[in-house]
């Protein structure tokens, strides 16, 4: 992605959206829920990408990372800021029990991962004394102020969550340029060429799943701090596996930043325009546009939007 | 240093490798040959961990490899090609190299791997999508080069020279020896040819039937009744005597 | 609710505030807020609650006609708890004077925050759940609680002498505290209770009813779920036979809806239930509220209308009479709301400091050939019940 | 406990049954296009309301209701396929999105059509009760529907093993392009297994309308299930549908029978991962006949 554009992003981000927005609540509200969305649909898009394994389960990671967090602050008195931090170590921890999975192929890896998430969130409502069960967890400490800025309101949470998504996607960026990214890439197709040249290729597959696994536990942990409550049905909801897929396919999955803005651009054209046209079938819109997508422009908005360049660019993203 | 004993392997059924024994010494050049199906290319596999044997020893410089992965196998010394070239989807000719290099010899140098591209005679090319833009001389030539990428000291080279018109052959055999010396390397080459495998190796085993037929010096090996028998190409035994 | 509207709406609740600023009362406009699930996996209670919402104003409108008008601005929250906030914010921005709605503990909890942050009164009807009215928001009301519904079926249970209940329960927030609020009292009073827990996804209960038939062998099976989940355990009943003298229910189980689509299965089975059906009224309110609900809907109200519709009557009230004392503006209309002491569809209403009702107490009805018959309690009976019975 | 234990097999074999009606559309495709059709739960429960309108507006049986839901469900599967078959690029995952998507456009056209309540059939007869031998119970629609899948089912096997389209099915799945090569049209065979899809997602609306209650948010699930059952099974293998959803319904009504209701979905799940660690590919995933 080009340098000053991404530059230029940043500074808008930053700067602009909190200049702009920094009084409505309910629009600010809305971006940082886009992001939110946006952060696992980076960590899908990792996994999918450099992992080659396509999941239909992050709800686990997402739903584990916040019932870690909210745990820990609420029952251990951890500080949020750490909370959120161990909340992304408990997903990784918790995506080693599904390193079985890795032999899995296609389709059944991808049910395999959306079993684990029935499974977590089973547990989640069955272990009532951890988790308040089937009524989850209320007034969740939020996030502190900090130097005078106060992390527990809307603008705060909007500078978290688009730092983690800002690092993911960096991080995603260098270990796809990466030799690692290299290794991966070629394992695609021939994983034993890979193997014969000394690439410990499962070894990297379950790093992704476990990286991947990290981010989407640490955006989880954000969201339960934010919204400051969680039920098991919230917490691992299927909405937290199909919109990130929706948003990174949308957005263009083969691309870095392409995640981002699908997430950014569905989650936000759905809220502030289809939703106050047809109140309640805006989600058919949605839909609509995920079909016409697809077929005009399977490569997702980014590479729509940046047509000429992409002809070089195309061995950069596999 | 490397050193087979009794290895044999079964698909299902069907006996692949029939208790075969020999070893390689250090910076030793042998010929693998043999009639189509009669296990070369398993025992390839066998060495650089692709496939498990069902039974027999199988030592590398005093370790046994039986329980190790291929990478830990490449990164122990052991390179190989593939009969058929398999490149790295979707990366340039250097990345091939950077990758085979990063992981088997766990370091980054470049000047050694445009070295190898030098000898490989790949430089022009280095840049290029080797799934999609190379010639089938330079798929086989890119094979070679990931395997030296991991700076090995014993080399597997699959009919790396099959389907190579006489001119090119010539070549790409004269900078294999050339790779050979450079590297002082112990090589392993299956190969059809008679006459490449006489110039390049001072000894040659021949496989058929999963078992080892023929070992010694190509124009002993080469006048056994056994292997003239087993071995189908007599016309190339004619040349080569 | 088009956009041109709202805007309209948001208008003439600057113009509205500005002139309260003067403090005097005119002919106003006012805009009530509604977040309510009208997608999503509880759209269908939410668009009952939606139906009874837009009665309580149609019927401000004609009752205020010439004085006031009332518009509401509904924000669909999908069933999902951000998307509440959201609405919420959204309707704060709009400038509404107080939100009426919300369905479900999970989502009006976080929802009601952002409201008590924006100051606005939040009044609801859509979560039973006991954590709602502990935080003491000055600005949350709740017209109902797990308590009342509670306190219903056990009273019940007790009027028919049962010694042996099996509590059928589905493993969700509302449904499961109730069941264990249930258990507690029954076992506090001899009574031998068995519990069974299930989840969403059950679509054959066979096999637990089997368990109640040969191990619990009950007087009564008492149901806590929803619609699809009665359903599936009155047939499973239906087709195991299990010898009960009753099967009871909580919410959403003796309605109109489940007399017209389910007849012959929900026959004889008991539910929690306001009003009787086909409504028989004898206060004009009810009357005319029936009648509105009609007209509007070409349907009898259900309990989630009702509910919807009472907690919107008693909102809008409060609002005219914190407009008249002019402090509407001045974040008044929370005390004007907790002096509520109303006699409505649902009984007598009046909220403590945390804005829980604490008079709520829910009337049992029985299905008897497709009418719903109010049996419990005898002061508000219209009817006897015929005990023991079942559907089969 | 040992009555308990047979009417929790008994129970559990119907509800195999009608997973298996719900999943071998499903399978079907999978085997032909290699393709998740996620719009497969919303194309039965379109079939179920097709049944629910008839009975209520015009008073007819919902197993009259059958032809016309076969018509209207048919018309929706040709036209999944109809864009699926647009698709050049990444066939896999885009497929999966597309469907995904239509998948959703279905669900808030029935949910705008027919509104959030919901419903099942008034017909007493489906929901009478069948008593074998004083032990084992079921509502006549549960053994109506699972007769009716079996036979189905049985069809659809006999059809894909021993007739000429059944076999260029199974060529297709097995090696599009040496199929093509024999003289197979590919497209003709992948419309006709959609349409038979749409002919066992029609059946399977009529099983879950009359044996149980229909909702707008149900297909999502009921997709996710057939989903489950499909890859457990294997490469779309029919009888591995069969033999897979009576395990997950098995194991199910024994959890509810010896632990608890509120762990059976648990107990499915593990099933399901426990038997792809065992076998990678499924139950039959072994080969990539169809058939098998």
């Amino acid at each position: 992605m080009n340098r000053i554009l991404l530059i230029a992003a940043l500074v808008a981000a930053y700067v602009g959206v909190p200049l702009l927005f920094g009084g409505n609540a309910y629009v600010l509200g809305l971006i940082v829920a886009a992001l939110t969305i946006a952060g696992v649909a980076v960590a899908w898009a990792l996994l999918g990408n450099l992992g080659g394994m396509v999941s239909f389960g992050h709800a686990a990671f997402f739903g584990v990372g916040s019932y870690t967090s909210a745990v820990l602050a609420m029952k251990l008195g951890v500080p949020v800021f750490a909370a959120m931090l161990l909340g992304g170590v408990g997903a990784a921890v918790s995506s080693i029990a599904m390193l079985p999975a890795l032999r899995l192929r296609g389709p059944y890896f991808a049910l395999a991962i959306l079993a684990y998430a029935h499974i977590f969130q089973i547990l989640a409502t069955e272990m009532t004394p951890v988790t308040g069960g089937a009524g989850g967890l209320l007034s969740i400490p939020r996030f502190p102020k900090v130097l005078g800025l106060d992390f527990g309101e809307k603008l705060g949470g909007y500078l978290i969550v688009l730092t983690i998504v800002v690092l993911a996607a960096l991080a995603y960026d260098a270990i796809r340029r990466s030799t690692w990214g290299l290794a991966l890439k070629a394992m695609h197709d021939t994983e034993v060429a890979t193997r014969v040249v000394g690439v410990p290729s499962t070894h990297l597959k379950a790093a992704m799943l476990v990286l991947s696994a990290f981010i989407t536990g640490l955006v989880g942990a954000f969201n339960a701090h934010f919204i400051s409550f969680l039920d098991p049905d919230y917490a691992f909801s299927s909405g937290w596996t199909v919109l990130p897929i929706a948003a990174a396919i949308f957005g263009g999955y083969r691309t870095v930043w392409g995640p981002v803005v699908g997430a950014l651009s569905i989650y936000l054209v759905d809220q502030l325009l289809f939703k106050p046209i047809l109140p309640h079938g805006h989600q058919m819109i949605l839909g609509v546009l995920l079909c016409a997508m697809i077929l005009f422009s399977p490569g997702g908005l980014m590479p729509a939007l940046r047509r000429r360049p992409v002809k070089e660019n195309r061995h950069a993203h596999a | 240093m490397l050193t087979l004993e009794g290895v044999q392997v079964n698909f299902g059924g069907v006996q692949a490798l029939k208790s075969a024994s020999f070893s390689v010494a250090e910076g030793e050049s042998i010929g693998l040959v043999g009639p189509n199906g009669a296990g070369k290319t398993t025992l390839f596999n066998v060495i650089s961990g692709v496939v498990r044997p069902t039974a027999g020893r199988l030592d590398f410089r005093g370790t046994s490899l039986l329980k190790l992965p291929e990478w830990k196998r490449a990164r122990l010394g052991i390179g190989r090609s593939f009969q058929i070239p398999r490149p790295f989807g979707h990366c340039t000719v250097r990345e091939n190299l950077l990758v085979a290099q990063r992981f088997g010899a766990g370091k980054k140098d470049p000047r050694r791997i445009d070295e190898i591209l030098d000898i490989l005679n790949l430089r022009d090319k280095a840049d290029r999508d080797a799934t999609t833009e190379l010639a089938l001389t330079e798929h086989k030539a890119l094979e070679v080069g990931k395997a030296l990428a991991t700076e090995p000291s014993l080399l597997l080279l699959d009919e790396v020279l099959a389907g190579l018109e006489t001119s090119s052959k010539r070549a790409f055999m004269e900078r294999l020896a050339a790779v050979r010396d450079r590297y002082r390397l112990a090589m392993v080459i299956i190969e059809h040819d008679i006459a490449t495998i006489a110039a390049l190796c001072p000894r040659v085993l021949v496989l058929n039937f999963g078992q080892i037929i023929a070992d010694g010096s190509p124009d002993a090996v080469f006048r056994d009744p056994d292997v003239i028998r087993s071995y189908t190409g007599e016309t190339t035994l004619a040349e080569a005597s | 609710m088009t956009r041109t509207l709202a805007n309209l709406a948001t208008v003439s609740a600057l113009a509205l505030s500005v002139a309260l600023g003067a403090g005097a009362a005119q002919a106003k406009d006012f805009l009530l807020g509604s977040e309510l699930p009208l997608t999503g996996s509880l759209a269908r209670v939410g668009q009952g609650m939606h139906e009874g919402i837009s009665v309580a104003v149609e019927m401000a409108n004609r009752n205020y006609a010439g004085r006031h008008s009332f518009k509401v601005q509904t924000i669909d929250d999908e069933t999902s708890p951000a998307k509440g906030v959201a609405a919420v914010e959204k309707l704060a921005g709009d400038g509404v004077v107080a939100i009426t709605g919300g369905y479900g503990s999970n989502i009006i909890g976080p929802a009601s925050e952002a409201a008590q942050k924006a100051g606005l009164v939040y009044i609801t009807s859509g979560g039973v759940s006991p954590e709602l009215t502990q935080r003491g928001y000055p600005t949350f009301f709740r017209i109902n609680n797990t308590d009342g519904y509670a306190l219903a079926m056990i009273g019940m249970l007790q009027d028919m002498g049962a010694k042996k209940v099996s509590i059928v329960y589905l493993n969700k927030d509302a449904t499961s505290s109730l069941a264990k609020q249930v258990n507690s009292a029954l076992t506090a009073k001899g009574v031998t209770v068995g519990m069974h827990e299930f989840d969403g996804s059950t679509s054959d209960f066979k096999p637990l009813m089997n368990k109640v038939k040969l191990q619990d062998r009950p007087d009564v099976i008492a149901m806590v779920g929803y619609e699809n989940d009665y359903v599936g355990i009155l047939r499973a009943a239906k087709v195991l036979k299990p010898q009960v003298k009753a099967m009871v229910g909580v919410w959403s189980l003796a309605t109109a809806q489940m007399a017209k689509e389910f007849p012959d299965l929900m026959e004889n089975v008991y539910g929690t239930s306001m009003l009787p059906y086909p409504v028989e009224f004898t206060q004009p309110e009810a009357v005319e509220f029936a009648a509105t609900y009609k007209t509007l809907f070409n349907k009898d109200p259900d309990y989630l209308g009702q509910f919807g519709y009472v907690q919107t009557r008693l909102l809008i009230d409060a609002v005219v009479r914190a407009d008249e004392a002019g402090t509407l503006s001045k974040g008044g209309l929370a005390d004007e709301l907790r002096k509520t002491d109303a006699n409505t569809l649902i009984g007598r209403v009046t909220f403590d400091r945390n804005g829980d009702n604490l008079n709520f107490t829910h009337r049992m009805g029985q299905h008897q050939g497709g009418k719903v018959v109010l049996v419990w309690p005898k002061d508000a009976a219209n009817g006897t019940m015929n005990f023991p019975s079942v559907p089969w | 406990m040992f009555e308990l234990t047979l009417q929790a097999l008994f129970s559990g074999l119907l509800a195999g049954g009608y997973y298996a009606t719900v999943a071998v559309g499903l399978a079907l495709v999978f085997g032909t296009m290699r393709v998740i059709n996620l719009a497969h739960g919303e194309l039965v429960l379109l079939a179920a309301y097709v049944a629910y309108a008839a009975e209520t507006n015009y008073g007819v049986n919902p197993a009259m209701a059958i032809p016309v839901a076969l018509v209207i469900v048919g018309t929706a599967s040709a036209l999944v396929y109809a864009l699926l078959s647009r698709i050049k690029q990444d066939r896999e995952i885009n497929s999966l999105i597309l469907t995904f998507g239509l998948g959703i456009i279905l669900t808030n056209a029935i949910l705008s059509i027919w509104k959030a309540d919901i419903h099942s059939t008034s017909d007493p007869w489906f929901q009478d009760s069948m008593v074998v031998a004083d032990t084992l119970f079921a509502m006549n629609a549960e053994v109506a529907s699972f007769a009716g899948g079996l036979v189905l089912m049985a069809g659809v096997w006999w059809w894909l093993n021993h007739s000429w389209q059944g076999r260029a099915v199974r060529a297709l799945s097995s090696n599009r392009a040496a199929a093509t090569l024999m003289g197979v049209n590919p497209r003709k065979i992948e419309i006709l297994s959609f349409l038979i899809a749409a002919l066992l997602a029609t059946f399977a609306g009529f099983a879950i309308y009359t044996g149980k209650t229909v909702f707008p948010a149900l297909g999502h699930v009921l997709t996710v299930k057939a989903f489950i059952i499909t890859v457990l099974a294997g490469m779309g293998s029919i009888p591995g549908v069969l033999i897979g959803a009576v395990m997950i319904g098995v194991i199910e009504s024994l959890t509810v029978t010896y632990l608890s209701a509120s762990l059976q979905e648990l107990a499915g799940m593990i099933l399901f991962l426990v038997v792809l660690f065992v076998s990678p590919s499924g139950l039959f995933g072994g080969g990539r006949a169809l058939a098998r």
